[in-house]
């Protein structure tokens, strides 16, 4: 094997298929059940407060919902709030919520200049990325305090 | 004779920080003595605060290019504590989740630790354009690139999804393709073999009495591999062999990783034809009864070991975990006495050594 | 998992029962692949040689287990074997207790090795003293760590209730 | 995020791999712990001005998973000014790369003098 077979073996990808994907103007389109941003349906959290509890990293306080909105089936007024730079995405609470109100988005871009401003309240993370499918049920786990997750034929 | 200090700093091209205090006379090396911890996060100290459930997530963090492994190591002794008998299909998903992983986790290894650190960038680039498409179908599996914490005690979280058995046999035949490509330019390319043959050789009595695991133990001609000696999961119905080569030299280390690839895709082969229908998880409590399991898994840098006291809570009474490049660790002094300063990266770079793996 | 006869597990444990006796307070085969002796302190190097000789050639682990209530530190020696073809699916835990205020026993490198990096990890996070470790120093907390070692239970992080 | 599907050569950037004297972007990718904090201030001492950082990933944020651990720096922007803190674990390529090409608008809009 000289060394001249290993050079072609470079040269020979120059006419091959462009690999690289120029990013922001193509994008790789991401699978369903991709763990990006979490998304919150605020007529669905009863403000239990699993999440919080399951969290490894305590991403998730529970704060009273924005201009004195009231929502009946949440008592104690209380939604998930959550901390970005803390989340390692690892979406346990999206798994261990028993009333299925978290859900995953393709959303991963959420880079900011201060870390305050990556506070994300629960209005902010109520708000529904476009092109988002929901695949919630398909991929929840639903998994209520112990994690036993539906059998799904392939 | 005037002996000269060199740091090899803390911060290098490779992945993670280790520092490496040299002394050198000339251009040999007089005595190498490494200098870890500059990653060490005390990850067993936070795994005794926080409940089995919290802690997959921190014990996956150490090696995030072999995350599954890990995983599968903390997860095996809480379900013999715990005596849950986890459904064959769950099994069978780790298996391909893990053999992915492994194959990732060698291109990945190739890529820098052979690549960069030999200054072979189109390795590199090869190892890394490879690599993307086994990424993509950890996302498809599991919904995350590299950190899936994906198995918990008693299963796995989520159920092949559609069109994945398709895209893995595609990727499968591509890489079955690619191999010999990246065995031209690398492993037997002229250049690299001049200097990786015959460099940083270790005996197969040094490695035994060094204890060094993994890639590094089968390239100095010791036939051991987890998977086949205290066969875990599903691994004693797969048929598969173990590479190894006689010379212990740093190209044979990384020719028995690259041959690994290939024993990698014939499992997944076998694994993705015969997956069993059934549930993938079995409900199992957040607690570990009183006891204490080790577990002994084959990573992709060796044998993962985690050892596990329960005392009843769900919070884990001590968790010790321990992985392949600590081990490995051993081999750098010994193999660095007396070498030409010039091979200092190729045989640092043949243990595939993961700083933060070892740091833990 | 079928209960096969753990022919191996029992040769291993009767044949460290004999060769031992008094030096051994215990051998137990717990299950497939497991066997666990307890020794005490000032036999412990004599039992490691008698493994050693046995064919287990190397450790792949050792672990400190603190005990605050029983005032006692706990280092287990899991060691396994690579070149007899029998004996390399079983890991023997060594297990060796120690007072918990001056923990110190005689070192196992010149046996196995392979602990030497375990034993400076154990020293450091514990506070073991190996008498006789070729170079027993820090391994890897930071240079200026003056509290105490860091893995006994003394020692509490914020999380812990 | 070197590799070739997502170039960043195409952004004019290369990575450094160590020569920080010709480096002007510092990239805290994971974990500082206590002991390698010194390394990192000399490393961006080391750098010319005017030079910038970028906080990757949750460790190097906030201290993410390692939050309460015993020999882990959480505020980094302590010891170094951070410019933009990009979550995630370890965060996409892609998110790198958006929060670069955002770097690249703070610096139009800011004056020199300001570093």
């Amino acid at each position: 094997m000289s060394a001249a077979a290993a050079f072609w073996e470079g040269v020979k990808h120059m006419f091959k298929k462009r690999f690289t994907i120029k990013h922001p103007y193509q994008e790789h389109e991401l699978p369903d059940g991709y763990r990006g941003r979490h998304l919150l349906r605020m007529d669905r959290c009863i403000g239990c407060g699993i999440c919080a509890w399951i969290c490894p990293e305590k991403t998730i306080t529970m704060v009273p919902a924005a201009n004195q909105k009231t929502y009946q089936q949440n008592p104690k007024n209380r939604f998930p709030q959550y901390w970005y730079v803390r989340c390692c995405f690892c979406h346990f609470c999206t798994d261990y919520c028993p009333t299925g109100a978290l859900d995953y988005t393709k959303d991963y871009d959420l880079a900011e200049y201060e870390k305050e401003l990556i506070i994300w309240s629960p209005e902010r993370l109520s708000r529904v990325p476009e092109g988002h499918r929901g695949y919630q049920t398909e991929f929840h786990g639903r998994a209520g305090v112990s994690h036993v997750l539906p059998t799904r034929e392939d | 004779m005037s002996i000269l200090d060199l740091n090899v700093g803390p911060q290098h091209p490779g992945s993670g920080h280790m520092r490496i205090m040299v002394k050198t006379d000339g251009d040999f090396i007089v005595e190498a003595t490494p200098d870890i911890g500059y990653v060490h996060r005390g990850v067993e100290k936070i795994a005794e605060s926080r409940n089995i459930i919290k802690n997959i997530p921190m014990i996956c963090r150490p090696n995030i290019a072999d995350d599954s492994h890990l995983n599968w190591s903390y997860i095996a002794p809480i379900e013999t504590l715990q005596g849950v008998e986890v459904p064959e299909r769950a099994l069978y998903i780790r298996t391909i989740l893990c053999e992915m992983n492994r194959i990732a986790s060698h291109l990945y290894g190739m890529a820098i630790m052979g690549g960069v650190f030999s200054g072979h960038t189109t390795m590199y680039m090869f190892g890394f354009g490879d690599r993307e498409l086994l990424l993509d179908l950890n996302e498809m599996l599991t919904g995350a690139r590299m950190t899936f914490s994906f198995s918990v005690p008693g299963g796995v979280r989520r159920d092949l999804p559609g069109g994945f058995r398709e895209k893995l046999l595609d990727t499968l035949d591509y890489l079955e393709l690619h191999l010999p490509a990246i065995d031209r330019i690398f492993l037997s390319n002229p250049i690299f073999v001049e200097r990786a043959k015959n460099v940083g050789v270790l005996r197969k009595a040094d490695a035994v009495r060094l204890g060094v695991v993994g890639p590094v133990l089968r390239g100095s001609g010791v036939r051991c591999d987890i998977r086949k000696d205290a066969p875990y999961g599903v691994y004693d119905r797969l048929d598969f062999e173990i590479p190894t080569s006689k010379e212990g030299d740093s190209l044979s280390r990384w020719r028995v990783r690259f041959e690994e690839i290939r024993q990698s895709i014939v499992i997944l082969r076998q694994a993705i034809r015969d997956i069993p229908k059934g549930p993938i998880a079995k409900k199992s409590p957040i607690m570990i009864p009183k006891g204490e399991a080790i577990s002994r898994i084959e990573s992709a840098r060796g044998e993962i070991n985690h050892y596990i006291i329960g005392d009843g809570s769900d919070k884990p009474y001590r968790v010790k975990m321990n992985t392949g490049s600590f081990k490995n660790l051993l081999a750098l002094p010994f193999l660095l006495k007396g070498v030409h300063i010039g091979d200092l990266p190729i045989i640092y770079g043949s243990l595939d050594y993961w700083p933060i793996e070892a740091d833990r | 998992m079928t209960a096969a006869p753990l022919v191996v597990e029992e040769r291993v444990a009767t044949a460290a029962r004999e060769r031992l006796g008094s030096a051994v307070e215990e051998v137990k085969v717990e299950h497939r692949g497991r066997i666990s002796i307890t020794a005490r302190k000032e036999t412990a190097r004599d039992v490691a040689t008698c493994l050693h000789e046995m064919g287990f050639d190397h450790t792949i682990a050792v672990a400190g287990v603190d005990y605050p209530v029983e005032k006692r530190i706990e280092v287990i020696y899991f060691v396994s074997s690579f070149s007899s073809g029998d004996l390399k699916h079983v890991v023997v835990s060594l297990r060796i207790n120690l007072d918990r205020d001056k923990p110190s026993m005689q070192t196992l490198t010149p046996i196995w090795e392979s602990a030497s990096f375990f034993e400076r990890e154990a020293y450091e996070m514990f506070g073991v003293d190996f008498e006789g470790h070729p170079n027993l120093q820090k391994l890897l907390l930071q240079d200026n760590w003056d509290g105490p070692p860091p893995l006994r239970k003394d020692l509490r992080i914020p999380e812990m209730a | 995020m070197m590799c070739p599907r997502y170039d960043p050569e195409r952004f004019g950037m290369q990575a450094a791999a160590g020569a920080m004297r010709q480096s002007d972007l510092l990239i805290i990718e994971g974990t500082i712990t206590k002991k390698m904090l010194k390394r990192v201030k000399v490393i961006w001492e080391q750098m010319p001005n005017p030079k910038y950082a970028i906080a990757m990933g949750d460790c190097a944020c906030s201290g993410g998973l390692f939050h309460d651990s015993y020999s882990i720096v959480n505020e980094v922007q302590k010891a170094i000014p951070i410019d933009i803190y990009v979550p995630g674990c370890p965060p996409r390529p892609e998110a790198l790369l958006n929060a670069i090409i955002k770097l690249r608008e703070k610096i139009r809009k800011e004056e020199v003098y300001q570093r």
